[in-house]
């Protein structure tokens, strides 16, 4: 299994949860983050004083999912969430050993796989 | 006079009083909306605070200082005596003074309040609050109410001609020399100037609380401004009221028109910090002589009070290195001397005798205020600890966050 | 009249005209308050400028146009004058008139900034600041003034018996007519309606300060409401301004539970948007005649205010695709209308007189304020880009966040 | 009496009781503050009801109840009747009273809400809406008018001499009174007392807001006890009123000044919401009394009132393990008590007359509230499932989050 | 060692910290996150229009630790997390290849280990 | 490829962002979260209750990188955030297995270096 981290812009967090439930990934936890990158910088100004943000809102969630699942979320991540320019984020796929599903104690792929009585 | 006619005046003496009772809360929401969230029950605290001392204080030696009546020893310092035990509603025994004395007192104690309230916005998120309150002490039972007593107690500045309506000088000036003695002694919060002469920008939490108190304020300042007539009872005191009003209104809406204007132009947008800060400019501005000049003069008073507080905030914190949190010195300060200044712009008052008031209170306020805080200083400190500033004071000294909900 | 009856009428005015200045902090809480926290400095900035605008544009042609005196052309267009330079204090030479001008023009000021201010609330998170500055200029200096004159300066609509106590048509259908004209031509927000017809719901960032709006609004109607009576000083004007407080009062609760109820009963729960809404549309409803009804008749005028802004603000939003995100055109135009034509109710104003009023003032303001917002975004365009609006107008336009640790 | 007098004095009247209208944001503000973030929007719902449901069921029958006139039955209870279809500015035939009659209603209708809404933070975060409307229905319509004409209207209280000016037993005791006696028939929020004794500390999300209540209650204080002079046109009315205002404001302060100075000595920090129970303490104490002291003797039963209620809180949260998330029993109950106790030090009321006073409406009270509490909890029950309580009471209940971006 | 990521209801997050104590884990560090998964979806309205909800909030602990200590955290948290019904929430166990503490510079599961002298 | 957390005070978390950057570091992803650990436990009182908080604030950055930046970000990371008091956080070492670009599609180590057109 991997656990996928998809960092994306706040605005694009909808549409990526969207367009994971369309391809059947289970389920995701929502993190609200700041993020720097290529795209660092920008100048505002408080009461006459200028300073430097160098961090941007984003949102990043993370989905445990089969091995097989990393490339159809890949793709239907950048589908919607490919707007061409720097601060669209990045996809991060992590090795997962193990699930395991507080309610009924399942594991493994079990644990993320819904079932029809859910 | 008539009973009616001190009672209408009464009436509205109080009613001016609690308007300006109501700048406590201006002043409190202003600030707690310009601070960080770690220092907001801070300032908070401090707001209660000083207006409550103030009101004993004044109560135990401050108002009879200023109207010392006949037992004033000369022009420079007045008497000593206390209104602490007195039913001041019962003195009135002629009541052709115009007005009940304990609405005279009311009027006066949520004055003394205000010029103290100017000194809190200054030090905020740096001073602890027992050193504040001992300073409150002093500001209020003698500092405040000597120079107060020059002008409006009979004393050595009423006697030169010296004009201060509602007091540019004798309270918005008086606030922030003691508010500029304070900072200078304190100096700025941890991390706001770098060794390389860079400035940190600490944002304000809140910006709809700390419109809501300059909205507060606004209001208020018809009770400062208004009440400072006195009398409401014949047809030239009504017409000198509302042209009070009509100016005081007009100077603040042309405060805020300064400030934005001049932050559009200079940056591309309206820093609606800035705004908050010309309404107020233009209230303090407007407040030396209300009512001699047409609304379009008061307009134009209030907006260049607005554009120079812009410059002077600005000035303040990336020139001169003084940290001044919520502008209170420039918007009290420089602003209050220009309103001094701008009063024979309506035909009130003489240039050179309206500069003697502004230096005689800057220095008197300035002198004594920084001694008081050196002393205090001397024996338990100003500070916090740079770790406790660093956590926010609402942690240290009050113990109880403002938001813990949403930004611990 | 006496001197003091004359005095007392002018500390009258003044005072309820300050309560009516306090509306203005009451309409940019409820609009911070129900805006996304992206968008909350901007709609700060908004009233402050707007506020100010109003006082600056009355003063110099404003009040002139709406109460020309002797100057005026016909019924329907006043002269021209300003009030810019006259100390309007000294202009009661004879004081027999009722009060001071300069206790006139100050009540009458604030009430043209709330007809503005129940503009930016409907226009909120998409149109910039100085186009809307310059609309707010139009706005109070001509465009209220000419339909003011109508009926408050003597014009047609007060020659054919047109009953407007405080201004349920005058000031708050005027608003709400150029509030719907303008977000006719702004369009929705972006996201607001899908292609498919769907409705994203946007919801508002900070409740309490929303309800304070409220009130603040309710505490200030006392003053509008009460203080268009216009005279306190014998037996028949005290009563009077004492039963339209009553009804005021009445008249808002009833707009309370006639929103909360209808909500409770269609979704199950008392949505507390609904619930202020409600306030303001009873306050609304009551204000074209708050002196006749009895106590119960006022509270059921309110009640039935209260339900109709509930639909109102479901028919525009869902049926319509009229994005207002405060609801101004239902509380202040849909509410305002039921308000004009209710007044027969309590034997004040004939329905067909009123009709006549209600639909001269919505098309004056409608066509008059449409055009010039067509001219405005001809020549600058009225709304951010599509990512500026995205990202929240607080950092294109003002630059300065609003709660900068909670939700940046 | 002249136009002139009568007409001064329902101006005052109006006007105070505006101000005690505005109590109504300061309790809403100060219980939004201190409740937890998912129940603000529930604790705004109730608080725009109850001061609807006060208001109308005031002008349906409470106002008669506690008002009969000539219809009384006896000392105890008073007859029935209504005031909802008369308009009331009409009655004054005779103008002798010295006031409208309409002025009268408002004045007094705004005290029954002042009553009501001290429930409301007693019973914060656990109690339904519905329950809470309807018990409001009987509060505001029974209850507290039948234990306002014992005093005030003319009853047995009156007749024995007991004092109570303003209300600290009349309005704030009783209102406690009904919270106690609510909070011991829901019980503690769900989690606030763990079995082992231990008590869990739930704090407030908004401190700035909650202290924006408070100045509001202290501004609005002056109406309450000032307004309840009822006249202020001779020379001894004035001089009376001017006396409350500045014992009013002296109270409050001391009220703060003891709160925060206790709070330092224990625990080393000055809790600021102790500061602002310790300004509502201050004002409920000096209530009873606030004419007869000095303003030193004003400050000193403040001062009292604010160690009392720092004491009290804390008595009844960590010893008797009653759950009053905003301190309401302590502040209007324990302190209103204290208020009643106090009038003899300045010579107003005899200790034995003012405990059977103070016994009787709690008794009175704290039966009826708790019966009426009981039967609508047999009805419908009186707390929202535990999980809609763990969730909040904003989802279940209203449908809106009060800060949506903030916490959610 | 691992790295296991605790996704409960937020009214949790207390009672797991105490399990978690109660069986030496020395240290964690929580997030405020949003869940989706098969409790999702419910309705509310806003000012008359409905709207779909399809995150809840939860809480999330991140927990270093040996390999050996991972089935006590899978105990632990189920004892006192798992309420039957759906939304009870998962956990995540990855692998983790090193810890540095930063204070001491100490590395490996020396700096996860609460030492006495602490 | 590597992927980092960084734990540190709430404080240190500006300085730790300036000391990648002067390392080359690509980009960060930030959250704020709450740590427990070593340094339980400091009591408050409100209304007069005492009660007990054991978490403190801390800011916590993930990065991504080569396998070879490691020792480097230790390195620097300590050299910034170490105080020698206790709370001064952890980093935590996890194996990263791809990255995606979202914006171009890159992966692997192409997708965190930063290249001279963007
Ligand atoms: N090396 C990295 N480690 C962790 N997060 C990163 C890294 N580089 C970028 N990010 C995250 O990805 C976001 C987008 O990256 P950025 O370089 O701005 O744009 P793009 O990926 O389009 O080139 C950043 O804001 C940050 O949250
Ligand atoms: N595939 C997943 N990847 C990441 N997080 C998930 C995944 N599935 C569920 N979660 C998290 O676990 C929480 C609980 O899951 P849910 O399916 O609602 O209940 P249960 O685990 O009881 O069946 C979700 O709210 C979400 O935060
Ligand atoms: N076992 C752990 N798992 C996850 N995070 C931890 C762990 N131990 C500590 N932390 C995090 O590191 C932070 C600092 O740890 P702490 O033990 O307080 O100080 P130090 O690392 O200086 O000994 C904690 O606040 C917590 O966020």
């Amino acid at each position: 299994m991997k656990l996928v981290y998809i960092v994306v812009r706040p605005s694009k967090v909808e549409v990526v949860k969207s367009a994971l439930a369309a391809i059947n990934i289970g389920g995701a936890t929502l993190f609200d983050v700041r993020g720097f990158g290529a795209s660092r910088g920008h100048t505002s100004s408080y009461r006459g004083s200028q300073y430097v943000t160098d961090t941007n809102p984003k949102g990043m969630l993370m989905v445990a999912c089969k091995d097989d699942d990393v490339p159809n979320i890949i793709q239907a991540v950048r589908d919607v969430a490919n707007t061409g320019s720097i601060g669209d984020g990045k996809i991060f796929v992590n090795e997962l050993s193990d699930v395991i599903r507080i309610r009924t104690g399942e594991s493994g792929e079990d644990a993320i796989m819904e079932k029809n009585d859910d | 006079m008539t009973e009616m006619e001190f009672a209408l005046n009464t009436f509205y003496l109080v009613l001016s009083g609690a308007f300006v009772m109501w700048m406590a809360a201006g002043f409190t929401m202003l600030e707690a909306g310009l601070v960080r969230s770690k220092n907001v029950s801070e300032i908070v605290t401090k707001n209660l605070g000083l207006y409550s001392i103030a009101c004993v204080m004044y109560l135990a030696c401050g108002f009879y200082l200023m109207y010392p009546g006949d037992d004033v020893i000369n022009a420079y310092l007045p008497g000593m005596g206390t209104t602490w035990g007195i039913s001041l509603a019962g003195l009135t025994a002629n009541y052709d003074l115009g007005y009940s004395d304990a609405a005279d007192f009311f009027f006066q104690v949520v004055f003394v309040a205000t010029a103290m309230s100017i000194v809190s916005g200054a030090v905020a998120e740096r001073m602890k609050l027992v050193p504040f309150f001992i300073f409150a002490v002093v500001m209020t039972g003698f500092i405040y109410p000597v120079q107060g007593y020059w002008k409006w107690g009979g004393g050595w500045l009423d006697a030169i001609g010296y004009t201060d309506f509602a007091g540019s000088g004798v309270v918005h000036l008086c606030g922030a020399s003691a508010a500029l003695a304070a900072v200078l002694i304190l100096g700025a919060r941890a991390g706001k100037y770098g060794s390389d002469g860079s400035v940190t920008v600490m944002r304000g939490s809140n910006i709809p609380i700390a419109a809501l108190g300059a909205f507060i304020l606004w209001l208020g300042w018809f009770g400062f401004n208004g009440g400072s007539q006195l009398a409401v009872h014949t047809v030239d005191n009504a017409n000198a009221v509302a042209q009070v009003f009509l100016n005081t209104n007009a100077a603040a809406a042309g405060g805020v028109l300064g400030a934005i204007i001049i932050s559009k132009i200079l940056t591309g947008k309206m820093d609606v910090t800035m705004g908050i800060n010309g309404a107020i400019a233009g209230l303090v501005a407007i407040t030396a002589a209300p009512d001699t000049p047409s609304g379009g003069l008061a307009t134009i008073i209030g907006l260049i009070g607005g554009v120079i507080v812009y410059f002077s905030v600005v000035f303040f914190d990336s020139v001169l290195k003084v940290d001044d949190p919520v502008g209170a010195i420039s918007a009290h300060g420089t602003v209050g001397v220009w309103g001094i200044m701008a009063t024979p712009l309506s035909g009130a008052g003489a240039f050179g005798t309206q500069a003697i008031g502004a230096v005689s209170i800057f220095l008197w306020t300035f002198i004594t205020a920084g001694a008081t805080l050196l002393v205090i200083k001397a024996i338990m400190g100003l500070r916090p600890t740079v770790e406790d500033e660093m956590e926010g004071m609402d942690a240290s000294e009050v113990g109880v966050s403002a938001y813990p909900e949403f930004s611990e």
